[in-house]
């Protein structure tokens, strides 16, 4: 029976991050901005998964372990960026947020 | 694992993806990200990380994503109306995510090996091993982290607390209103 | 091989019909028990071609609860109010129903037996993690109601969406800290050797049940349980008189019904997870493996009766506990939302954290204490 | 000549330094009693330890050294100057007048100050200046020395325009500084001079001591060049032609500092200086003559002046450039203790007519004019007697202080074979008779002209400022007594102290000393009459004379056209100068088209990068994972080679 190798979850981890990265670059609306970021986190961690398995060691899970968790703390304090953004200025478009040039 | 199961999540979740970067509607966004969640946790319980599995799913799907949830009904976030401009941005981006993708192929085509129950201990991934990790090699990470948690819950409520001045509050509990 | 196949089939489809068929029957519980509670005569009316009363039944109104609702619901129209979102008003119900059926895959109803060879677990899927897993779909649940709520395009229904939301992650908490103290007491995540570990006596006559570890764990379980099934007294979400239905305001047909077998198999759940953390799920008090022992006396049976006697044993705690929680539905009030979340958060959570650290305290001291 | 390590030279600068911080710092928080205390204390502990150390002195043979090094200063490869204090004889009698009268001159300003809100500042200056003037006297090397030398000046500068709300008192105080920067040029260069001198024999040093041990290395021509500069820092510091310029202007500034500071001390600086450099400028016979020329023209062209002024600090600001005058006659033919005695005497008795003159303008509301003075003898009786006795003594009558050194400088002055000078000298003797009679008179004789404003309420000093009067007065009577003629009682004890540090005083033959003292004796009686015939006698007689010679009295009255000569010839051009070429096009186009032109390009860059923020996360985001692609594709070179 033809068994799954390694890199082909290396590739998914991969695909699956630049299609964070695109999301980043490309949407506008920075919810779904920070939705991305939050892909290529996962992204990571399965990259991680994958190696702590062929490897044999559990570091890589606790590292998962350890991501989700800043995750979640990175989720409240930038939702709430995003909640304050959102009442001052009335809008979630990046393109708009631009107070912070010359 | 089976390859059919690796192929039918590998699919969902690339697909959901696509979804999340490509839908207008945050909702739609937020559903597709929870398909790729969803199926990457599976992807995790399919590599023998059981218990991170159903934490991915618990802590991801159960909790943050309530979270993503919640905020768009509170700001009532519609579908994005037809993007303007920042067209050359654009397509830089996508040259440089084409560029990108296609070393972390190149990279990680390099990995070797293939997946045999063989080469893991009895219970690995499950929660003891875990635990074993979490409070042996890695418990000050473990407590700091519910450090950052904690300064994590307070600065969001000192960001996302709306302050309303008194005459707006109205009267106070005890205050008698007339 | 194929036989393996075959005989998880069937324990998938066993359960699930179970856990569909006990659901429906609740509904019947429920007016009748109202009807009960509140002096009425309940649901007495529909009847076919005068069977019962030629048998000299009494008419038990089954009928149009087991029979005429569901005609009734899948054959109105399905209607979706304007400006909806087609697609999630649709996917809502069934992302609400679709994670509770998939909990109970984990519930061992019985014992293990040998079948021809095979050894048999009355348990439609073997995962050792059982606890997290149910925790997982119960943390899926939660979009059902949610995006049944928010695709309305309703303002009760977002409004009851965002309760439910709240109020099912909030009792999460709860109900996952119960279930981690119980998982400290046992040691181990599967529910199947959780049970197991309820088998036999203390002090020759009294179960060795969950419920005399873990008071404290059983109450939060129970009231979690009830506030996930968003009823009574916790039915915030579909508060008639405030909200028309909450978050199924806008549902019609096959979805309310999808949406009302949610709500009966949340309270199925409720009740078997009591069972199987409180109530040692499918033991029998003093029956053993071989038959019974009290004491001197034993009555000694096939290995076949006692795992039937098991899975008998097993519903008919769950359907006892379903009627608990229908009983307290019709005799409790509803509470204020802010109650609600004071109850959750300042009353549960500090309690299960506190049980978790005692639960703890214990475990540790007593295995300081084995060795 | 034995050099002996003494530590407590040490704390002769100590406590002037803790008095200036503790007057800068605290004076003005701490209030007028602490300050009252603190000022003089430090002066009078100063005071102590210099005696003490002056009684260490003359236990030693004569020609010790006391010697203390408080740290390495200076060290410049080969050369090294350290902060090495040293007190020979001569510093020895520097010191204790430099203490002794700045104690009494502060004791005296503690009441003369006592209405002025400004005390904390001002002693805080006064001691500061006891500090630098310490410093100067006590230093064992020039650079030490020339350190003290600018702090003497700028103390001098912050004195004279201490009042600095008063734009003539700034402008006097702004004069003096220049002034003094152009003779501390001169000193510079002439320290330059003798470095390079004695650094191109490989010996680098500026040490009294080092240059004095290397003089063969001088020629007869660098030595007259080094000499010729330091005797512009001398004119500068000591007022002489022609640098005397700021020395009138300076009374602007409060009575005790120009008491203490341009009469007592700081004057004396250039007449120190050369003393202390005696062995060198013996080397220079030229510039010796230079220096005895300068003071005696010095001499008769301020006293001079000195005729006619109706100003009481201005006459006594001429003077004292006069008296000056005669120290660098006296060190120009040689009589370096002379001129070193005269410089002793003059203080005294300097000081006290300048401590009379702030008594009487105490009494009269700062009133300078002596012609709105008059008849005062009664009414501050201290003042005129102590005024009196210092007007005796400054004329050289004996048994005054100023008779014995004014003499001695005559005498050896005469010896030298400069009569020319000599004649000058006894002329200005004369002078100064006349003039400080004339003031006498005026201010305290004949009937009052002061104005009915003041007129009621003249009264005498308290004793605060009257009890240095009188300690001073003693000194001018008996001051002169430690350098009594040859065979004359005791003799001449002083120069017997001072010889070995600025060389043998040349004893005379007695009886042409005697003819010398009659003469001049009777040419000061000369005056003194005169004085008493024109201003008591025969009152209008100066105005008649005046009238007769309008012009020549128009000439001393406006003291030569002096300042309006240099304005024209160096302040009027130089700001011309400063003004439209250095400022309207040097400035103006180059250095400000330097900076500006340093803050154009900083801004144009500035814009021009600016551009790079534009605020766009996403802008950013892409330049970020253009970073790290460049790094992945390092990390597959590193792979795939």
């Amino acid at each position: 029976m033809m068994t799954v190798s390694y890199s082909w979850l290396m590739a998914l981890s991969a695909a699956i991050f630049t299609i964070g990265v695109a999301g980043v670059l490309i949407r506008r609306n920075i919810f779904v901005m920070f939705m991305s970021i939050e892909l290529m986190l996962n992204a990571v961690n399965l990259a991680f998964v994958t190696m702590a398995r062929r490897m044999g060691s559990m570091d890589g899970q606790v590292i998962v372990f350890f991501v989700m968790t800043v995750a979640a703390a990175e989720a409240a304090v930038g939702l709430a960026i995003i909640i304050s953004i959102f009442r001052n200025r009335e809008t979630v478009n990046a393109d708009e947020l631009k107070l912070m040039r010359w | 694992m089976p390859v059919g199961v690796f192929i039918f999540l590998g699919v969902v979740a690339i697909i959901s993806s696509l979804g999340v970067v490509l839908q207008r509607s945050p909702i739609h966004c937020l559903l597709a990200l929870i398909m790729t969640l969803v199926s990457i946790g599976a992807l995790f319980l399919a590599l023998d990380a059981v218990t991170v599995g159903f934490l991915q799913i618990i802590v991801y799907v159960g909790a943050i994503m309530v979270l993503f949830l919640f905020v768009i009904w509170l700001l009532n976030l519609q579908a994005d109306e037809a993007p303007t401009g920042g067209l050359g941005l654009k397509f830089f981006a996508t040259i440089a995510v084409a560029a990108m993708a296609a070393e972390l192929f190149i990279f990680f085509s390099k990995t070797r090996g293939a997946m045999e129950a063989a080469n893991v201990a009895p219970g690995y991934g499950s929660i003891d091993s875990l635990a074993q990790s979490l409070f042996g090699q890695y418990l000050m990470a473990f407590e700091s982290t519910s450090i950052l948690l904690l300064v994590a819950v307070i600065g969001a409520v000192a960001i996302a607390r709306r302050t309303i001045p008194q005459r707006e509050r109205g009267p106070t509990k005890g205050t008698p209103t007339r | 091989m194929a036989i393996d196949l075959l005989i998880g089939a069937v324990k998938a489809i066993v359960i699930l019909l179970l856990v569909l068929n006990l659901s429906a029957v609740l509904l019947w519980f429920e007016r009748k028990g109202s009807a009960l509670i509140q002096d009425r005569v309940g649901a007495n009316r529909a009847n076919i071609f005068g069977v019962g009363q030629r048998l000299g039944m009494p008419n038990l109104g089954l009928m149009n609860t087991l029979m005429a609702d569901p005609l009734k619901l899948f054959t109105k129209e399905d209607f979706v109010p304007d400006g909806a979102d087609r697609f999630l008003h649709s996917l809502g119900p069934f992302l609400a129903l679709f994670p509770v059926l998939i909990a109970f895959a984990v519930v061992p109803i019985g014992d293990t037996f040998e079948l021809g060879g095979h050894t048999v677990q009355l348990q439609a899927a073997t995962i050792n993690a059982g606890a997290l897993y149910i925790l997982a779909t119960i943390g899926i649940g939660v979009y059902g109601v949610a995006i049944g709520g928010w695709a309305s395009n309703n303002r009760w229904a977002l409004l009851g969406g965002v309760r439910a939301t709240a109020q099912m992650i909030s009792y999460e908490i709860a109900m996952g800290l119960a279930i981690i103290s119980i998982v400290i007491t046992y040691g181990t995540l599967d529910l199947q050797s959780i049970v197991q570990q309820q088998g036999g006596v203390w002090f020759g006559w009294l179960p060795c049940w969950g419920i005399f570890l873990q008071p404290v764990a059983f109450i939060m379980l129970l009231t979690a349980g009830m506030a996930e099934s968003k009823r009574v007294p916790f039915d915030l979400p579909e508060g008639e008189s405030e909200l028309i239905a909450g978050y199924f305001t806008e549902y019609s047909g096959g979805k309310q019904a999808a949406f009302m077998l949610t709500d009966f198999a949340e309270v199925v759940l409720a009740a078997v997870l009591v069972t199987l953390f409180f109530f040692g799920g499918w033991q029998v008090p003093w029956l053993y493996s071989d038959g019974f022992h009290f004491g001197a006396h034993s009555l000694l049976l096939p290995r076949a009766l006692v795992v039937i006697l098991g899975v008998v044993a097993f519903w008919i705690k769950v359907v006892a506990f379903c009627w608990l929680q229908i009983l307290i539905r019709w005799t409790m009030p509803r509470f204020r939302y802010d109650q609600l979340m004071t109850l959750g958060w300042k009353g549960l959570v500090p309690l299960g954290l506190l049980n978790v650290l005692v639960t703890a305290f214990v475990v540790v001291l007593a295995s300081g204490a084995a060795h | 000549m034995t050099t002996v390590h003494f530590p407590a030279l040490g704390l002769i600068l100590l406590f002037p330094a803790l008095g200036f911080l503790f007057n800068l710092f605290y004076g003005a928080r701490w209030g007028r009693r602490w300050v009252n205390v603190v000022g003089p204390g430090v002066i009078f502990a100063a005071f102590a330890v210099v005696f003490v150390s002056f009684i260490r002195l003359l236990t030693l043979p004569a020609g010790s050294v006391l010697t203390v090094t408080l740290w390495r200063w200076i060290q410049a490869g080969p050369f090294h100057a350290n902060f090495t204090l040293q007190m020979d004889a001569l510093s020895a009698l520097m010191t204790l007048i430099v203490t002794g009268v700045g104690a009494l001159i502060h004791v005296y300003s503690v009441g003369y100050m006592a209405h002025d809100d400004d005390f904390a500042r001002f002693f805080a200056y006064l001691n500061l200046f006891e500090l630098s003037m310490l410093i100067l006297v006590l230093a064992d090397n020039l650079v030490l020395m020339f350190m003290g030398w600018e702090g003497v000046g700028l103390c001098s500068y912050l004195l004279i325009s201490f009042w600095y709300t008063n734009p003539a008192f700034a402008y006097a105080g702004r004069k003096a500084f220049v002034a003094n920067r152009v003779g501390d040029a001169g000193f510079l260069l002439g320290m330059f001079t003798i470095v390079a001198t004695l650094g191109s024999h490989g010996s680098w040093t500026l040490n009294f001591g080092g240059i004095q041990s290397h003089l063969a290395l001088f020629t007869t021509q660098t030595a007259t060049i080094a000499t010729l500069l330091l005797l512009v820092g001398a004119t500068g510091k000591s007022a002489q032609i022609p640098l005397y310029v700021w020395l009138p202007d300076a009374m602007a500034g409060p009575t005790p500092v120009s008491a203490l500071i341009h009469a007592a001390t700081m004057v004396t600086a250039g007449v120190y200086m050369i003393a202390r450099l005696h062995f060198l400028f013996a080397l220079a016979p030229t510039t010796m003559e230079l220096v005895a020329t300068i003071g005696a023209v010095t001499a008769i062209y301020a006293g001079s002046i000195a005729l006619v002024q109706p100003d009481i600090k201005k006459v006594l600001a001429y003077s004292t450039i006069s008296q000056l005058g005669y120290m660098f006659l006296g060190v120009g033919v040689g009589a370096f203790t002379a001129g070193v005695f005269h410089l002793m005497t003059h203080a005294f008795f300097k000081a006290l007519l300048f401590l009379c003159a702030g008594s009487v303008m105490h009494s009269l509301d700062g009133e300078q004019d002596m012609f709105k003075m008059g008849g005062l003898r009664s009414k501050i009786p201290i003042t005129y007697a102590t005024m009196l006795i210092a007007t005796l003594a400054i004329s050289a009558l004996p048994p005054f202080a100023g008779f014995f050194s004014k003499d001695q400088i005559l005498e050896s002055v005469y010896n030298s074979g400069h009569h020319g000078l000599w004649i000058l000298g006894i002329i200005t003797a004369a002078m100064t008779s006349f003039y400080m009679f004339r003031l006498i008179f005026l201010t305290f004789y004949g009937e009052s002209r002061v104005e009915e404003a003041k007129a009621h309420h003249i009264h005498e000093s308290p004793s605060v400022m009257t009890t240095p009067l009188i300690i001073l007065a003693v000194l001018s009577i008996i001051g002169g007594w430690i350098g009594l003629p040859e065979h004359v009682l005791w003799g001449n004890k002083l120069s017997a102290f001072l010889a070995p540090s600025v060389g043998e005083f040349t004893p005379i033959m007695h009886g042409s000393a005697l003819m010398l003292t009659a003469v001049s004796l009777s040419l000061a009686l000369l005056g003194i009459i005169a004085a008493w015939y024109f201003y008591l006698v025969a009152p209008g007689m100066p105005y008649l004379i005046a009238y007769q010679l309008k012009a020549g009295y128009n000439l001393l009255l406006n003291k030569y056209y002096v300042d309006e000569l240099y304005n024209l010839i160096i302040t009027r051009p130089l700001f011309w100068l400063s003004t439209l070429v250095l400022g309207r096009v040097i400035d103006a186009f180059i250095i400000d088209g330097i900076v500006d032109g340093a803050g154009l390009m900083v801004e144009t860059g500035g814009q021009l990068s600016r551009r790079i923020e534009t605020g766009n996360v996403q802008q950013y985001a892409f330049v970020y994972v253009l970073g790290v692609l460049a790094i992945v594709a390092y990390y597959l070179y590193l792979v795939t080679h």
